[in-house]
C-alpha cells in the first residue's frame, strides 16, 4: 500500500494538471532476464495492483549495459517522442539529456524524499538543479566474493587481506596451495576489467581522494599507473585462462564450484548464491568482505528512471516516480535484484540478510566514490572512450602507459 | 514503283513534315521506351530513392555536425569537419586497418580454397550434387546463426576448436578472446561460411571451359599440375574477380556477425571494423554526423573494388 | 614420321542406359607419310577412333601401335602425337606464341631460344608470323584455325590427328583451308588422320578413306574406289550429293522388277547377282539421262517433279510414269544451261554400264558399276604427266 | 557474372588417369571437407540436446539420461514471436521484390531502347553497397519524414492507422524491397538475356503490346527464375540483421524478428546457456534450411549468378 | 495480299565506333504474291531490311508502303505482316495450338471458336494437325520449322518475311523444307520476302532474287537473270560454286591481254567494251573445257594443279603456261567420270560465247555471256509442260 505517502489513488496532485488519460504509461528498462526481470516484474504488478484502472506499458530493451535501452530512448527523444519514462543511471549520465528531461523536484519535495532519500543520491538526481531523476536501489561495487573453502584450505585469512598488493600476497598462495585460480574474471566486455582498475585505485593509499579527482579531470597519473600495474600484475597471473571468453556469470559459477578463490564484483553477484539450486550457503561456502583497501568505502551504483518532458502522460509519469520513492517499491525491487533500497528510512530487517549488511555498511561509511562503468561518474562519451582505452589497451598484451594516458584523456574529455 | 514514287512526290510539302512530326510523335508514344516506362520506372524510382537517396542524404549529414538528440542535423552550414576528424581518429586507422586484414585475408584464403574444393568435385564423384550441397550449406544459414555457432566452436573449455586441437597435445587458446587469435578466429568462421560459395563460382567456371582446354594440354605433353596451373586457373580469372567481389561485399557485411557473436556494439580488440565503429558511433554514441562520414569512407573503400569491377563487367557485356 | 596401326580396336562406353560400343573391332593402318580420312555419320566412332589414337581414351580391347612402337597403354604424353581440335582448343588466355611454344616447353628440354625459333619457323611456314603477339581472340576463324595447326606442327610430332578442323568455318574459307592443309600435310608428310563427316573434304583432300558406320569399318579405299566401286549400300550412299537413288526391286528371269519399272540385265551383271533375289538397284542422279521420250532398252516414261535450278546444273527430281508426281523417286542431275518444266512428260535412261546392285538383307554391294566402259568411251585427255 | 551450369557431364578432371589409391585419397579429402562444413553444425545441434551443465563434449550426442528436448521448447517459446514477424514481413517483402525486379528486368532487357545501360548501372551498383553507408538516413526517414509506424494520416483522414509492431515491419518490408530489388534484378536481367530476343520479336510481330508480351511470354517463361530468386531473396530477407537492429532496436520489441531474438537469446545475467542458444539457432534457421535443402539446385544457382 | 515497296530507306546503326550503315539507299519493290529472295554475304544488311519492313527497325531514311498503305511508323503490331525466325522462335511454354493463336487472340477480335476453326486448317495445310496439343520443345527440328509457318500463315497476313528459317536444319531438312516451303507459298500466293545467303536456297526458291551487298542493292532478277547476266563483278562471284574465274586483263587493239595469256575478242564483244581500257575476264568453271592440247583460236596452253574428285564432277585447278603450278589461277569443273593428273599439260579452251567482261574499277558487267547461241546447242530437251 501507499499508506506511508499519503497519495490516494492517482487523482490530481497538486501539480494541478488534472486527471490521468487512457493513453498508456509507457516505460522502458534494460531487465530481460534473471533477477533482474523478477524485480521488475514484481515492481509492476505492484503498481498495477495500486492503480488498476491505468493504462501501463512496460517494455523491456534487451543489450548488455543498458546500450540497446539508451540508443532506443535517444531514438525516440530525436523523434520528439520519448517514452514517458525509462531506466537510467543518474549522475554523469544524465548530462547527454540535457533540457529533455523532465522536473520532478515537486515529487521529491511534495513526498519529502529529499529528506529520505540517501544524500549522494539525491545529489545524483539533480541535474542543474534540480531533480530530474528517480533513484530506486542501489548496489555496491567495491565487493570481493570468495570462496571459503579455497581460502581454507590455502590458509589465506581474509581479514588480513586489507589491501591491493596484500591481495596479491593472498592470490600467491593461493596459487601454490591450490588447484583453484586465485581469482575469475569476466573479459569478454570490457566493464569489469575497467571496474578492477579502479578497485584497485581506490584501494591504494589515498585512493578515495585521487579517485573523486580523477573523475573530475585531474587525474593523478602515478597513481592511475600504479593501480594499472596492480591490475595487470592479477590479470597476468593470477586469473582463469578463459577470462576473454566468458562473461561474470560464469566466472561466477567457477567461484561457486571452487575453480576459483574469489571474483570482484558488484554485488549482483549475490543473485546467483541466493537462487534455490545455487548449492552454496553463505559463509560456509561463499562469504565476501569490501575490496581491500576500500573498506571505509561504499562505491556507488544507482539505478533509477528518469522521465522525459512533454508528454501525453504528465501525471501518470508523477504516480510512477512517486511510487518508485516509496519504501515498498525500493525494498520489494531491491530483494529480488539484490539490491538495497535508497530510503536512508527503511527497516533494514526487511531485507534479506545478506542485503542487511549492505544496507547498515551504506548508513554508515561515509564514502561514496560513484562508479564510472555504469554511469554515474562519467558522462557517456567520456565513458566510452574510457572502455575504449581498456579495450583497446588492457584486454590482452597490458599496456600500462598507452591505458593510462587514454583514461586520463576519457576523464579530461568533459571539460570540453 | 513508279506510280508509288509519284504519289509520294506529289503530297504538298509542309504537309508532309507535318505529317511526318505527327507520325514521328506517334511512333515516340508507341515506342518500347515510353511503354516499358512503368515497368522499370517505378522500381527505379522506389531503389534509387532508398540507395542513392541513401547515399546523398548520408553525405549531407556527414557534412553537418549533427550529433545526439537535441538538435536536428543543420544542412545550413556544410563542411568536412567530420572527415578531418575521422582521418585523425586512430580507432578509425585501426577499424580501417582491421577491415582491410579482413578483406583481403578472408577474400583469397576463401578463393583458395574454394579453388581446390572445386578442383576436387570437378570430376566424376558419386553424390557429387550432396556434397557440393553440404559445402554450400553454411552460405544458407544466417551470421545471427553462425556466430552462434562458432562461439560454441570456441567455446574455450568445452568448444569443438579446443578438442580437437587437444587430441594433438595442443591448446587449449582463447580463440575469441586473445586479441592475436580472434582476427583470424572470425576469419576462420567467415572461410568456413563462405568458401562452399566460392566453390560453386569456381565449379562453374571449371565446366564453362571446354574439356578440350584439358586435352590439348594433355596431348601438348604438360602434367596434371602443370595443366591446371599453366592452362586452366588462368581462364579462371573472371570468376575468381566476380567470387572476390561478392566475397567483399559479405566481408564488409561482418557487423551482423560480430554483433551476434559479442552482443555488443564494441567486439573484443582486435575485431573491430569501420562496420561495427560506424554502426557504434551512431546508435551507442548517436553521433550521426560522425557516423555518416565514417560510413562514406566505408563507401568509398567498397567503390574502390566495386568500380574498377562493374567497369570490368560492362566493358565485357556481362551486366 | 611413323605408321599407326589399330589391330581389332574395340571401345566401349558405359552408360546408365547399358552399354555404348563406341568402336567395334576396328583394324586399320595409316601408312607412314599418309593422308588418311576418317569419315561417317555423326555418333558413329570417328572422335573415339581419333581420341584412343591421342590416348584420351582407352581401348577396351585392342592394341595400337606407332611405327613399331606399342602405345596402347601409353599416356598422351608420351606418345608424341600432335592433336587437332574441332573447337582449335586454343589456350585463350596465352598470346599465339604461347599457344605455339606450350606443348615444346612441357615436353622437350628445348632452350627458350630454341623453342622461340622453332616458333618462329612454323608461324613463318603458315603465315601467322605477323599474328604471334595476338590472344586468340583477335583472330578471325581463319587465323584461329592456323595457330591451331600451328601448335601441332612446331612439335614436328609422328602423327597429327586433327578431329574435324574445319567444321567451324564458313564455306569460302573451309575451302580455302582445305587446299591450304592438303599441301602443308604433303610438304610435311607427316602421317595424318582426319576426321570429317563432310564428304567433300573426304573426297579431295585424302589418300585414302576409311568409312565408318555404327562403329564398323564400312571401307577403306581411294576416294574414287569408295565413289564408283562402293563395298556396300552405306557407302553408296553416304558418298555422293545428292545421294545416290536406290530403288527396292526382285529379281526375277534374269530382270530386276521394281513398283513402276522393269530392268532388264545383260549376261554379266546378271552373273554377279546370282542366288539373290531381293535387291537394291542403285545409280547415281549424275549418270541418269533424261531424253525427250524413251525409245532404248533401258528407258522409261517418267514425269518431271520439283526442279531446282543451280545455275551450274538443275537438280530434277523424276517420277515414274504411274507414280504421283509429287512422290518422285529419282533424283537427276543435268547441265545448268539446260532446263526442264515441272510437270513435263519425258523419257529417262539408266544406262546399265552405271548401275549398282546391292543385296537387300546385307546392304552388300553385288554388282558396281563398270568403269572401263566409261572411260573407254570418254577417253581422258591430257591425262600424261608433266 | 558467371552462370552456374550444374551440368551432368563429368568434370573435366575425369579424364584423369583412376588409379585406386587416388580415387580414395579423393574420397577421404572430400569425407574431410564434409567434416569441415558440418562439423560446427553438428557440434550445435548434440549440444542443443544436453542440459547447460551437461555441455561438454562438443562431439558426442547426449546419453540417455542426459537428453533433453528442453532448451528447444524453451527456445521455440521465446522465438515465436519472431517466427511470426520474420514470415509476416519477409513473405510479402519476397514477393513485392520479385515482382518488382522482374518487371525492371523485363523493361531493361528485353524491351529495347538505347542507352539503358546506364539504368541497367544504376540497378546493378545497388547490389555492392554496403548498407552502413545508408544506415543513418534510413533510421532518420523512418523516424522522422515517414513514421509510417506512427500511422498516416492526411488531414484528419487516417489512412493507415498507427500500430507499432505491424507498422515498424511494414517498414522493415519497404526498406527489405527497395534494397532487395538491385540484386533480385540482376538475377532476373541474366536470366532474361537468355531468352531469345526473337521471342519477343515474334511476340510483337504477332501483335501482342509491351504488357501482353510481359503478361503472356515473359512472365510464364520466367518460372524457373521466379523460384530461383524466391528462395534466394527469402534466405536474404529472412537472415538479415542489420535493418532490423536499425529499425526496431531491440529483441524485446514487439516487432522483433527472428535474427534480432535470437541475437541476445540464452545470454542473460544467469550465465551463456549454450544449449539453449544452439537450439534456437536451429529453430531460426530452420525455414531456410529446408528450402535449402528442397531447392539445393536452385538456391546454387542464384548464388553463382550474382 | 499486298506488294511491299521500299523507297530510299536506308539505316544507320549508331555504335561506340562511330556509324554503320546496314542499309544504304533501298529501292526495291515486291510484287503482290510474289516471291523475292534476299541474298548477300553476312553482315550486307539483309536481316535489317526485314526488320525494317516488320517494323523491329525504324528507318533513318525513306519510307516502306504495304500496298498503299505507308507503314513505315507504325509499330510491328499495327501491320499485319508475319515473320518466321531463324531460331523459329516458338514459344516454348504454349502449345503449338497456343502458339498458333497467340497472333491471332492478338491481334484480331475473333471469338474463341473461329480461332479454333483457323488453327486448325492451318495446321491441316501443314501437316501437323496431329501436333496441335505438343509443346514445341517435343518437336522435331522440322517439325518446329512447320509450327513457325503455321503460326504465320495463320493470320492470313498481307506478306511473309522469314529470315534464314531453314539455316538450322541439316542438310536433308533443308532440301525437303524447301521444295514443300515453295509449293506452300504458291498455293497460298502471299507475298513473301525471303532471306538467306545460301544460294541454292536462293536460286531454287525464288520468282526473284535481290541480291545485296554492304548495304547496297546489287541486282534484282530471276535466279538465272542472276546467274547468267550478272550486273557486276560482285553478283557474278557471288552466285555459283565454285564461283566464276575472275582475271585482271586491259583491252590491247580489241584484244584481252592477261599477264599469262591473250585473248582476242570478236566484233560483237569488242563493241561493249567501247572506252574501257582496264577490265576483267570472267568465265564460270563449267565452261571452261580441258583439251588434250590448245589448237583452237580460244584454246591456251595449261597445266594442271590440285585435282579435287567429288564423285560426280571433279574440280580441277588450272595454271596458265609461264606460271607457277600453285599459283593456278583457273578453276574448271569436268565430269566425275573425266580425270586429270596433278602436273599433266593440257590445253583449255575459254569459249567466246561463255565470257564475262567487267569494269575493273566499278566492277559493272560491260559484257555478259550469250544464251542464245548456247540453248541452241543444246536443245532442251522435253521442255512441253504436261
Ligand atoms: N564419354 C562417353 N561416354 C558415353 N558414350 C560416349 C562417350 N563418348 C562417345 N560416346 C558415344 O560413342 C559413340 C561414338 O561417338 P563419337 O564421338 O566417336 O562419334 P563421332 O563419329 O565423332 O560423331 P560426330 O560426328 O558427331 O562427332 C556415340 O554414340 C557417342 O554417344
Ligand atoms: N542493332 C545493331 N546495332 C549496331 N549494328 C548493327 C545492329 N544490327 C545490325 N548491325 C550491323 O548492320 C550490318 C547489317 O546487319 P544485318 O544483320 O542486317 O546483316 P545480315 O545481312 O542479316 O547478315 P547475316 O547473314 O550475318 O545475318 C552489320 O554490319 C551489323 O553489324
Ligand atoms: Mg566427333
Ligand atoms: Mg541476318
Amino acid at each position: 500500500s501507499t499508506a506511508d505517502d499519503g497519495n490516494g489513488n492517482g487523482n490530481g496532485n497538486g501539480n494541478g494538471d488534472g486527471t490521468p488519460n487512457d493513453t498508456p504509461l509507457e516505460v522502458l528498462h534494460a531487465w530481460t532476464g534473471g533477477d533482474g526481470a523478477d524485480a521488475i516484474d514484481k515492481l509492476t504488478s505492484m503498481f498495477e495492483e495500486e492503480y488498476p484502472d491505468f493504462q501501463t506499458d512496460f517494455r523491456p530493451i534487451g543489450g548488455t549495459g543498458n546500450v540497446n535501452l539508451d540508443s532506443v530512448v535517444a531514438r525516440r527523444l530525436a523523434n520528439r517522442d520519448p517514452p514517458a519514462a525509462w531506466q537510467a543511471w543518474p549522475g554523469a549520465n544524465l548530462t547527454q539529456y540535457g533540457g529533455l528531461l523532465r522536473n520532478i523536484s515537486d515529487v521529491w519535495e511534495e513526498n519529502g524524499y529529499t529528506d529520505t532519500m540517501n544524500e549522494m543520491a539525491a545529489e545524483l538526481s539533480r541535474l542543474n538543479e534540480e531533480y530530474r531523476a528517480m533513484p530506486l536501489v542501489s548496489h555496491r561495487m567495491n565487493n570481493l566474493f570468495y570462496n571459503v573453502h579455497v581460502f581454507e584450505e590455502a590458509g589465506v585469512d581474509p581479514d588480513s587481506v586489507d589491501s591491493p598488493s596484500a591481495l596479491i600476497d593472498a592470490f600467491d598462495t593461493i596459487q601454490t596451495e591450490t588447484d583453484a585460480d586465485p581469482m575469475t574474471h569476466a573479459m569478454s566486455s570490457t566493464w569489469p576489467t575497467l571496474q578492477l582498475v579502479f578497485q584497485n585505485f581506490l584501494g591504494m593509499e589515498g585512493g578515495y581522494d585521487a579517485y573523486m579527482d580523477f573523475i573530475e579531470g585531474n587525474g593523478d597519473e602515478e597513481h592511475l599507473t600504479e593501480a594499472l600495474e596492480l591490475t595487470q600484475e592479477m590479470l597476468g597471473n593470477y586469473i582463469n585462462d578463459d577470462a576473454s571468453t566468458i562473461s561474470f556469470t560464469e566466472g561466477n559459477s567457477e567461484m561457486m564450484k571452487g575453480n576459483a578463490g574469489c571474483i570482484q564484483q558488484g554485488n549482483w553477484a549475490y543473485g546467483m548464491y541466493r537462487a534455490e539450486d545455487s548449492g552454496v550457503e553463505y559463509q560456509e561456502d561463499w562469504d565476501w568482505m569490501a575490496y581491500p583497501g576500500t573498506e571505509d568505502m561504499y562505491m556507488l551504483h544507482i539505478d533509477g528512471f528518469t522521465f522525459a518532458r512533454d508528454t501525453e502522460t504528465p501525471v501518470k509519469q508523477k504516480i510512477w516516480a512517486e511510487f518508485l520513492g516509496t519504501k515498498d517499491a525500493q525494498v520489494e525491487f531491491g530483494n529480488r535484484k539484490g539490491a538495497i533500497p535508497l530510503r536512508t528510512d527503511v527497516d533494514t530487517s526487511r531485507l534479506t540478510p545478506f542485503l542487511e549488511m549492505t544496507a547498515d555498511d551504506f548508513t554508515s561509511v561515509d564514502k561514496f566514490p560513484p562508479t564510472i562503468a555504469h554511469g554515474l561518474a562519467l558522462p557517456p562519451e567520456p565513458m566510452d572512450a574510457a572502455m575504449s582505452a581498456i579495450g583497446n589497451n588492457f584486454m590482452g598484451p597490458y599496456d600500462v602507459e598507452a591505458a593510462a594516458s587514454d583514461l586520463l584523456d576519457a576523464a579530461a574529455m568533459q571539460e570540453s | 514503283m513508279e506510280s508509288q514514287q509519284d504519289a509520294v512526290a506529289g503530297a504538298g510539302t509542309d504537309e508532309r513534315v507535318a505529317e511526318d512530326r505527327y507520325a514521328r510523335l506517334r511512333r515516340f508514344w508507341k515506342s518500347d521506351f515510353v511503354r516499358s516506362a512503368p515497368y522499370w520506372g517505378i522500381p527505379l524510382l522506389l531503389m534509387g530513392a532508398a540507395v542513392y537517396g541513401g547515399i546523398i542524404w548520408n553525405v549531407l549529414i556527414s557534412l553537418t555536425d549533427y550529433e545526439g538528440f537535441l538538435q536536428r542535423p543543420d544542412y545550413g552550414s556544410l563542411d568536412l569537419d567530420m572527415y578531418s576528424r575521422a582521418l585523425s581518429d586512430s580507432a578509425v586507422h585501426l577499424t580501417a586497418r582491421n577491415t582491410f586484414v579482413l578483406l583481403v585475408a578472408f577474400t583469397s584464403i576463401s578463393l583458395v580454397l574454394g579453388l581446390f574444393l572445386s578442383i576436387l568435385l570437378d570430376r566424376d564423384i558419386r553424390q557429387k550434387s550432396k556434397v557440393q550441397t553440404i559445402y554450400l550449406l553454411p552460405m544458407a544459414l544466417s551470421f545471427v546463426v553462425t556466430a552462434q555457432f562458432w562461439l560454441w566452436m570456441y567455446n574455450y573449455n568445452n568448444g569443438l576448436v579446443n578438442t580437437v586441437i587437444g587430441l594433438f597435445g595442443l591448446g587449449p587458446y582463447n580463440w575469441i578472446g586473445n586479441p592475436k587469435l580472434v582476427l583470424g578466429s572470425i576469419i576462420f568462421a567467415l572461410i568456413w561460411q563462405f568458401s562452399g560459395y566460392t566453390m560453386v563460382v569456381f565449379l562453374a567456371g571449371l565446366q564453362s571451359i571446354s574439356d578440350d582446354q584439358f586435352e590439348a594440354a594433355r596431348v601438348d605433353g604438360a602434367s596434371i599440375f602443370k595443366t591446371y596451373w599453366r592452362v586452366i586457373i588462368p581462364q579462371l580469372k573472371s570468376a575468381s574477380v566476380s567470387a572476390a567481389v561478392v566475397l567483399m561485399i559479405f566481408a564488409l557485411k561482418i557487423f551482423t556477425f560480430l554483433y551476434a557473436m559479442f552482443g555488443t556494439y564494441r567486439p573484443p580488440k582486435g575485431t573491430d571494423v569501420l562496420a561495427t565503429l560506424m554502426v557504434r558511433e551512431a546508435f551507442m554514441l548517436s553521433n550521426w554526423a560522425y557516423a555518416a562520414s565514417i560510413a562514406t569512407i566505408l563507401l568509398g573503400m567498397s567503390l574502390l573494388v566495386i568500380a574498377p569491377y562493374l567497369y570490368y563487367q560492362y566493358r565485357e557485356g556481362a551486366l | 614420321m611413323a605408321s599407326v596401326t589399330l589391330d581389332g580396336v574395340t571401345k566401349v562406353f558405359q552408360d546408365e542406359s547399358g552399354d555404348i560400343v563406341a568402336v567395334d573391332d576396328l583394324n586399320l593402318e595409316i601408312r607412314d607419310g599418309e593422308f588418311l580420312v576418317l569419315v561417317g555419320p555423326s555418333g558413329c566412332g570417328k572422335s573415339t577412333t581419333l581420341r584412343m589414337v591421342a590416348g584420351l581414351e582407352t581401348p577396351t580391347e585392342g592394341t595400337i601401335h606407332l611405327g613399331n612402337r606399342p602405345i596402347t597403354n601409353l599416356t598422351p604424353q608420351e606418345r608424341d602425337i600432335a592433336m587437332v581440335f574441332q573447337s582449335y582448343a586454343l589456350y585463350p588466355h596465352m598470346t599465339v606464341r604461347g599457344n605455339m611454344s606450350f606443348g615444346l616447353e612441357e615436353s622437350t628440354d628445348l632452350s627458350d631460344a630454341e623453342i622461340r625459333e622453332q616458333v618462329e619457323d612454323a608461324a613463318e611456314l603458315l603465315d601467322i608470323d605477323n599474328l604471334l603477339d595476338r590472344q586468340p581472340g583477335e583472330l578471325s576463324g581463319g587465323q584461329q584455325q592456323r595457330v591451331a595447326l600451328g601448335r601441332a606442327i612446331v612439335r614436328e610430332p609422328e602423327a597429327f590427328l586433327l578431329d574435324e578442323p574445319l567444321a567451324n568455318l564458313d564455306a569460302k574459307l573451309r575451302a580455302e583451308m582445305r587446299t591450304e592443309l592438303q599441301q602443308l600435310q604433303e610438304n610435311l608428310g607427316t602421317t595424318t588422320i582426319y576426321v570429317t563427316h563432310d564428304q567433300t573434304e573426304a573426297m579431295t583432300m585424302s589418300d585414302r578413306i576409311a568409312v565408318l558406320n555404327d562403329g564398323e569399318l564400312q571401307q577403306v579405299g581411294t576416294p574414287l574406289e569408295c565413289y564408283h566401286r562402293p563395298n556396300n549400300q552405306f557407302v553408296a550412299g553416304f558418298i555422293g550429293e545428292p545421294s545416290m537413288n536406290f530403288l527396292p526391286v526382285t529379281l526375277e528371269d534374269g530382270t530386276l522388277v521394281g513398283e513402276h519399272f522393269e530392268y532388264s540385265l545383260s549376261e554379266d551383271v546378271r552373273a554377279d547377282l546370282d542366288g539373290h533375289s531381293e535387291l537394291i538397284f542403285g545409280i547415281r542422279p549424275e549418270d541418269i539421262d533424261i531424253v525427250d521420250s524413251p525409245t532404248g532398252a533401258h528407258e522409261f516414261p517418267a514425269t518431271v517433279g520439283v526442279v531446282e535450278p543451280q545455275g551450274d546444273e538443275n537438280t530434277v527430281h523424276l517420277a515414274f510414269e504411274g507414280q504421283d508426281r509429287t512422290e518422285s523417286e529419282l533424283t537427276a542431275t543435268i547441265g545448268g544451261m539446260r532446263s526442264a518444266e515441272e510437270g513435263a512428260s519425258v523419257g529417262i535412261e539408266l544406262p546399265e554400264n552405271a548401275i549398282h546392285v546391292f543385296d537387300a538383307e546385307t546392304g552388300n554391294a553385288l554388282h558396281n558399276r563398270s568403269l572401263q566402259d566409261v572411260e573407254s568411251d570418254q577417253p581422258l585427255r591430257g591425262a600424261e604427266p608433266a | 557474372m558467371s552462370q552456374a551450369t550444374t551440368s551432368d557431364r563429368d568434370g573435366i578432371a575425369s579424364l584423369l588417369p583412376e588409379f585406386d589409391y587416388r580415387r580414395f585419397g579423393l574420397y577421404a579429402v572430400i569425407m574431410l571437407f564434409i567434416a569441415f562444413f558440418v562439423s560446427p553444425i553438428w557440434t550445435g545441434l548434440v549440444t542443443s540436446l544436453k542440459p547447460p551443465e551437461a555441455a561438454t563434449q562438443p562431439l558426442l550426442p547426449p546419453g540417455p539420461e542426459t537428453f533433453t528436448l528442453e532448451s528447444w521448447t524453451r527456445a521455440l517459446d521465446q522465438l515465436s514471436r519472431g517466427f511470426i514477424n520474420s514470415f509476416a514481413m519477409a513473405i510479402p517483402a519476397t514477393l513485392v521484390n520479385v515482382l518488382l525486379a522482374s518487371t525492371a528486368a523485363y523493361g531493361l532487357t528485353l524491351v529495347d531502347w538505347r542507352r539503358q545501360m546506364l539504368v541497367v548501372l544504376l540497378f546493378v551498383f545497388g547490389i555492392f553497397i554496403p548498407y552502413q553507408a545508408i544506415l543513418v538516413p534510413l533510421d532518420n526517414f523512418w523516424t522522422n519524414i515517414f513514421p509510417l509506424a506512427k500511422g498516416l494520416a492526411i488531414g484528419n483522414v487516417t489512412i493507415i492507422p498507427a500500430n507499432d509492431r505491424w507498422g515498424t515491419l511494414a517498414e522493415l518490408a519497404i526498406t527489405h524491397v527497395a534494397y532487395g530489388i538491385p540484386i533480385c534484378f540482376l538475377l532476373f536481367r541474366s536470366y532474361y538475356k537468355s531468352i531469345s530476343e526473337e521471342l519477343i520479336e515474334a511476340a510483337k510481330v504477332d501483335g501482342a503490346s509491351v504488357t501482353r508480351i510481359y503478361t503472356r511470354i515473359v512472365l510464364p517463361l520466367s518460372t524457373p527464375m521466379i523460384g530461383v530468386v524466391l528462395i534466394y531473396q527469402f534466405t536474404q530477407i529472412w537472415n538479415e540483421f542489420l535493418f532490423s537492429l536499425t529499425l526496431i532496436g531491440s529483441a524485446a520489441d514487439q516487432a522483433a524478428t527472428i535474427t534480432l531474438i535470437l541475437s541476445g537469446i540464452g545470454a542473460d545475467l544467469s550465465g551463456t546457456n549454450f544449449p539453449l542458444r544452439m537450439a534456437a539457432a536451429f529453430l531460426a534457421a530452420l525455414p531456410t534450411i529446408v528450402i535449402y535443402v528442397l531447392f539445393a539446385e536452385q538456391f546454387a544457382e542464384g548464388l553463382a549468378a550474382d
